[in-house]
């Protein structure tokens, strides 16, 4: 083999993941994100760090003073909250993200206990993969990303054909409903749903996403509403619920997207 | 056909492999020779988004434009042998009579007028797709509304009685598992899905798949573990991406050798699938003809390794691109104009007998840009390999093998001054891997009663899929 | 600034040339280095057919999308550094504050955003149209209905005052003689229209670009002779194209060089033009920095010597792909990576010593492909500029030396028993050209009182233009 | 330098142009295309080998025997047909079909003398390059093909506004306007060229061709008619002037690029 003792491979490649490397610790960002008190930080906590043997305790405590709703909103959803922004900063990966959703859920489930009415969803989001198309990957984080904040979502899978979503839509009535594509052969039955959506009189934001689409293609039919990412998800679904038609969202959609509406 | 289980290495030694170079080289198609002192490129490309309306547009984009386009620019730039690679849509395998045996035919009619014309050596390769979906059922019968299992036979059937030179297919088996595995971090599930019920799968599909080749006289090439290790290369992504950390990728690779495997296993000869990224372990360990795709595959995706994974390859090829128009021509005239220069590089290598300092210099291009070129690079590929065929006792055993040398070759070589570097996140990762690859039972039968039930809930597994 | 025409051969020998360093090495821009040890990307775009509807259009296609893309991909797959090229359209020439200022603006601040994050080496060329048209007049004062002439001058004040790196342009003087002859086979007229007028075009444009340079501290690149010698390789084109004589195209870049060295004779420094061939010819001429094109420019064309024109490189480009979707990111993402690619590898040479193999390995695999990349060779493109400095008493001069020389290669070449063949309209085309170019008169003056008379009648033709 | 007297190039590459080269003459095909009178068959010649010295002297005798419009017709467009042929085959080149035109050229001016009333040509086409758009070899080439086969050009030049395209069809009712443009930021000119036309209530065939347009986009606005190839104008004029429109063109373009219509 060569002699490769001389080389600078900083010639070749840089690991600019490495350069970059965020110095911030989880703990620093936390500090300034979580809630003072320290039962409902205890919760929000167990979901930043992911303790899911943990977390169903630490609500039955935080039970004791605080009323179920102000458990999950004061703590659960801060520490989801702190789980985004590191997941954004790219100091948390994807599995963090998962395994503190899993805790999310489990501490959810142990305040629901109390509540004396149902749990309250947020709102409901249909969600699918293209007819004909198995990556379903992406619609999946997007899922627990949307459900660990506080939606429900009704999954309907992958290779989902058009008359099925539009079924589900009429029946469920949904804040949203989503449809993922990675491929171009498949995405072609986006603008197919939201023309029958529109026949039978039904309009809602149908936010659409996978490698194969653009924001171009997506604001060409009626109803597309682009996301790129799926930590995007409950940013959408918050404003659908909120009233927002998918027009208002596209107008708004650049501000939306980089936090500033 | 009998899965007859690898347990000695093809090559004497790592050096011995070079690009354009197998121990059993092909001879197939219109003139066509693999790994016999040259590569060939490899064009593969997608239809327009609405070309897939009915059987006679989709033939027609496929036939009198993508085709003929290629055929066409090799000529002109003076390509001496060129492979197409056709990976099917949805539609073919959905419904092969309408949609896939006109293509096939077409396309395969038009090569011959060419070969014909100007002695240029030509060969297609269909790669059926594998639509099945795990939670409607994985084996026959079970899938009632789409019946995906028998239409992937009848695809296979149609694609080798129809016009194939190589049959192909991108398996799916073990990906929900997989997919589990990759968005929690997880190795443990990762080598049960893909190590474990992945092998189970391909036991199932390619003794199959082996037979239809014979009686057509096609050749079968091979798979890919693109469903489970390109998931995690793909989402591991470059320095900008923070979903899956590299040195999880690294080890999922290795892990994917030991099932890509056992399509060479099953009878079939080689060429293996491009995308399939272990293919310098397999042809370590078969010494068969294997296809890959890296720096010319742009159009489809950057990894970080476009260099090195060409080191040992018999076929380069572009991965895929989508049929449209360019200022240079089409887009499959651009990409094989960029492929066949990099071949003739190649090429021009082996003639001038500089084929090694030119892999070499593949090689450590990529070497230390991240830990799945690193395990790739062929020393440590081989090393993969030899790994594997000694602990040929079960799928567990290779697979856990195979993972743990990775992980190992990884972290002593980051503890090094020089070269390998891992961010946190990738150094902490691989530490969990080695802990958990480290906890699990020696035996293949434990291992796989603990993982029955720890993953009993992985959202669509169903063990019915594996015969289990 | 006086014209200092080159009268000896900066490197000693054809051998002492390699691509990533030239003689004189430069440093600009932020943080970039070329000639100076290692080869950079050079990254090229098109807007897509409606972005140029309005100024902010333009802006948001070229900043916000294109820019913005590239440096997102050049960061996530490690490139130590990449050089940006904006070959301008019309829109911006022709009303530069309004078209081109915030284009140039905006790509420098997001530019500086990554440096100052990254670490990254970035630099921009901006190469500004070039509209004139002969018909209409070619200098100050003469195009009533555009001011073309005037425009080109102002759109290069606006790229260096607003934050260009490298100013270029693909200058057009002799153009429409040089069309003439390509059509006609008439090595004369092109003599004539590119060696002669076009030198004398260039000596009209090219000091007052350099001025505006030294006056902004910006790099005078270079031009290139795409408007004569690209035009006839790429109507040469490949071997099933039945327009030029490849012998033809091949003699056109000889003279073509002559011409484009004018721009570092009135005291730009290079890097010239990528989509200039004559550039290795040039840099064994003057030791300055070349960008060249070839196996990763084939989104903009396919020429036959893809990679032989990588071997005495310091930027390597892409030429020119148009903005849009591909799946593996956008198509200027895909293409930087696959230019990042094959540069990592010629630096990977560098760094272990191979490069001088590496180039020998580009340079044969195209040597006797073509005979236009035969006489780009290094060692051939050194003997072109030996006839050149030897021949520096006029322009004249220097470009039937040039033209004979490369002539007379391909002959003696082709008559030997193994390598370069030419077809039959080759061979008779190559004959023809060199008993035209023996019958010309010797001295300078005597050509042009012959041309002038021979020529007159050539569409557009107007001596005025070139000051005659 | 490396080593390279083993070097087997047909590895590396392979000359095609060389292995299918035509092992035809000119001589061969003409005999079969060329009149057999042999004083039209010196007119024709003349054109075919590209003798513009001395066609006129042969032309001249050929009108001792033939009306003018004869010797045009039966000699001198009969040996362009040949060129037509040999450069199809790639037996001739370009710069053949160039010389040869100026031949035919030279001919048709000497046996204009002699005619009574002035040639009429088979009919009038404009043509130019889109405003913007310098690369006119295209259709510099086109103009000389249809001009060596008998139909008047109006030669635009390059860079043309639309405006201007617009008023000289007006004001010179051609029966086929062309344009050409090799530039994906200059092609969007012809829509709004046919737009205008139609406007003005004109319609005929818009041959658009050069680099940068494809059949699909040309057939995406009315009176665009594609054409890839110079030698491909000829023909489509021929059909202008026999009265066919843009549409029936369109529909018979395969049959008719294909030589079969
Ligand atoms: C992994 C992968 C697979 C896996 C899929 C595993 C799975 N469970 O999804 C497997 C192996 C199964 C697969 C199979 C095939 N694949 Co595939 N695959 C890929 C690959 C490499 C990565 C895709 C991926 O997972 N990306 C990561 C995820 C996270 O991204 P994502 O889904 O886009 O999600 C992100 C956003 O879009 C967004 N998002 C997504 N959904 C939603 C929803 C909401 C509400 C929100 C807010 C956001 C959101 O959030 C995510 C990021 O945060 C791509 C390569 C590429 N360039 O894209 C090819 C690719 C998509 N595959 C391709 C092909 C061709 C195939 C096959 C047809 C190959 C074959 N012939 O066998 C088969 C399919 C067979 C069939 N049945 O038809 C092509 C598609 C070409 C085309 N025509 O468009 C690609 C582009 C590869 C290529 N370059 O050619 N593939
Ligand atoms: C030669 C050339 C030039 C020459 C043109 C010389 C000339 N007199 O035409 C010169 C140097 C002037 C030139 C300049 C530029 N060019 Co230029 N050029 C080319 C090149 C290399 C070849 C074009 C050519 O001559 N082809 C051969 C002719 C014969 O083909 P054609 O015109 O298409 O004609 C054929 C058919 O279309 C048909 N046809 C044409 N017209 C007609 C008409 C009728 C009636 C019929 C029947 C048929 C017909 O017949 C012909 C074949 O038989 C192309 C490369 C390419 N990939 O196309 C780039 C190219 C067209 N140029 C390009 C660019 C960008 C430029 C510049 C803007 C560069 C710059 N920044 O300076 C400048 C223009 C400056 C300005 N004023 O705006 C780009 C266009 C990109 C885009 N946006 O679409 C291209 C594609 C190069 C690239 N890959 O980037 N260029």
């Amino acid at each position: 083999m060569l002699d490769t003792s001389n080389v600078n491979y900083d010639e070749i490649f840089v690991r600019y993941d490495i350069v970059s490397e965020s110095k911030e610790k989880p703990e620093t960002i936390a500090a300034k994100m979580l809630p003072k008190d320290p039962l409902l930080k205890k919760v929000a906590e167990d979901v930043l760090y992911m303790k899911w043997k943990d977390i169903e305790a630490s609500v039955k405590e935080a039970l004791a003073k605080y009323k179920p709703e102000e458990v999950i909103d004061k703590g659960l959803v801060k520490g989801m909250d702190v789980v985004g922004e590191l997941y954004g900063r790219g100091i948390y990966y994807l599995p963090h993200v998962m395994l503190a959703a899993k805790a999310m859920e489990l501490g959810v489930k142990e305040a629901e206990k109390k509540m004396t009415t149902a749990m309250v969803t947020k709102g409901t989001v249909v969600m699918h993969v293209a007819e004909g198309d198995p990556h379903d990957i992406g619609k999946n984080i997007a899922a627990v990303l949307l459900r660990s904040n506080g939606y429900s979502v009704v999954d309907m899978g992958r290779d989902v054909p058009v008359d099925d979503v539009v079924n589900k839509v009429v029946e469920t009535s949904p804040h949203m409903v989503t449809g993922t594509a990675l491929m171009t052969t498949t995405m072609a039955a986006f603008p197919k749903i939201a023309e029958r959506l529109l026949e039978k009189g039904v309009e809602l934001p149908f936010v659409c996403a996978g490698g194969a689409v653009n924001r171009a293609y997506v604001e060409s039919f009626p109803l597309g509403v682009f996301a790129e990412k799926a930590m995007q998800g409950p940013t959408l679904a918050a404003k659908a619920v909120e009233g927002w038609d998918y027009k208002k969202i596209r107008s708004k959609w650049d501000e939306l997207m980089s936090g500033k509406a | 056909m009998a899965i007859k289980r690898f347990t000695k290495m093809e090559y004497k030694n790592p050096d011995e492999m070079v690009f354009g170079e197998a121990k059993y080289p092909l001879s197939y198609g219109l003139g066509q020779k693999i790994g016999a002192g040259h590569v060939v490129p490899e064009i593969n490309f997608a239809p327009r988004p609405d070309a897939g309306k009915n059987p006679e547009t989709l033939r027609r984009e496929y036939v009198d434009y993508i085709t003929k386009d290629i055929l066409e620019r090799a000529v002109n730039i003076g390509l001496p042998a060129v492979q197409l690679e056709n990976e099917h849509i949805w539609q073919m395998v959905n419904d092969p009579k309408r949609f896939e045996k006109p293509v096939v035919e077409g396309q395969k009619a038009l090569m011959e007028k060419y070969h014909n014309e100007y002695g240029i050596a030509l060969s297609i390769r269909h790669t059926i797709a594998d639509p099945r979906l795990c939670e409607k059922g994985l084996r026959p019968g079970m899938d009632k509304e789409h019946s995906y299992p028998e239409k992937v036979i009848e695809a296979a059937e149609v694609a080798c009685e129809n016009g194939a030179d190589v049959l192909s297919i991108e398996s799916m088996g073990g990906k929900e598992v997989a997919d589990y595995a990759i968005m929690n971090g997880d190795i443990r599930a990762w080598l049960f899905g893909i190590g474990y019920l992945g092998a189970l799968d391909m036991e199932w599909l390619w003794p199959q798949l082996v037979d239809i080749c014979k009686r057509n006289k096609v050749i079968a090439g091979g798979d890919t573990n693109c469903a489970g290790a390109n998931t995690s290369m793909f989402m591991a992504g470059g320095y900008l991406d923070k979903d899956v950390a590299r040195t999880f990728a690294a080890v999922t690779r290795a892990i994917a050798s030991t099932r890509t495997l056992i399509a060479w296993e099953a009878g079939a000869t080689g060429p293996d699938k491009d995308c399939g990224y272990e293919g310098p372990i397999l042809k370590a360990i078969a010494g068969r003809p294997t296809a890959q795709e890296g720096k010319n595959c742009t159009c489809a995706h950057n990894d970080l390794m476009g260099n090195l994974i060409a080191q040992v390859c018999d076929l380069w090829s572009n991965e895929s691109v989508e049929y449209h128009a360019e200022f240079g021509g089409s887009s499959v005239q651009c990409w094989l104009g960029s492929l066949g220069y990099e071949v003739a590089l190649m090429n021009t290598a082996k003639q001038l007998k500089q084929d090694k300092i030119l892999r070499d210099l593949y090689m450590n291009t990529d070497r230390y840009r991240s830990p799945e070129a690193f395990i790739l690079a062929y020393d440590n590929a081989y090393k993969i390999g030899e790994a594997i065929v000694a602990n040929s006792k079960s799928y567990y055993d290779r697979a856990k093998a195979a993972a743990l040398t990775a992980a190992t070759l990884i972290q002593e070589e980051a503890s090094k001054k020089n070269g390998l570097r891992l961010s946190k996140m990738e150094a902490d990762t691989l530490n969990g891997i080695i802990r958990d690859l480290n906890s699990l039972p020696d035996s293949e039968g434990k291992f796989v009663e603990w993982a029955l039930k720890e993953y009993k809930k992985v959202p669509m597994f169903n063990p019915k899929n594996y015969g289990l």
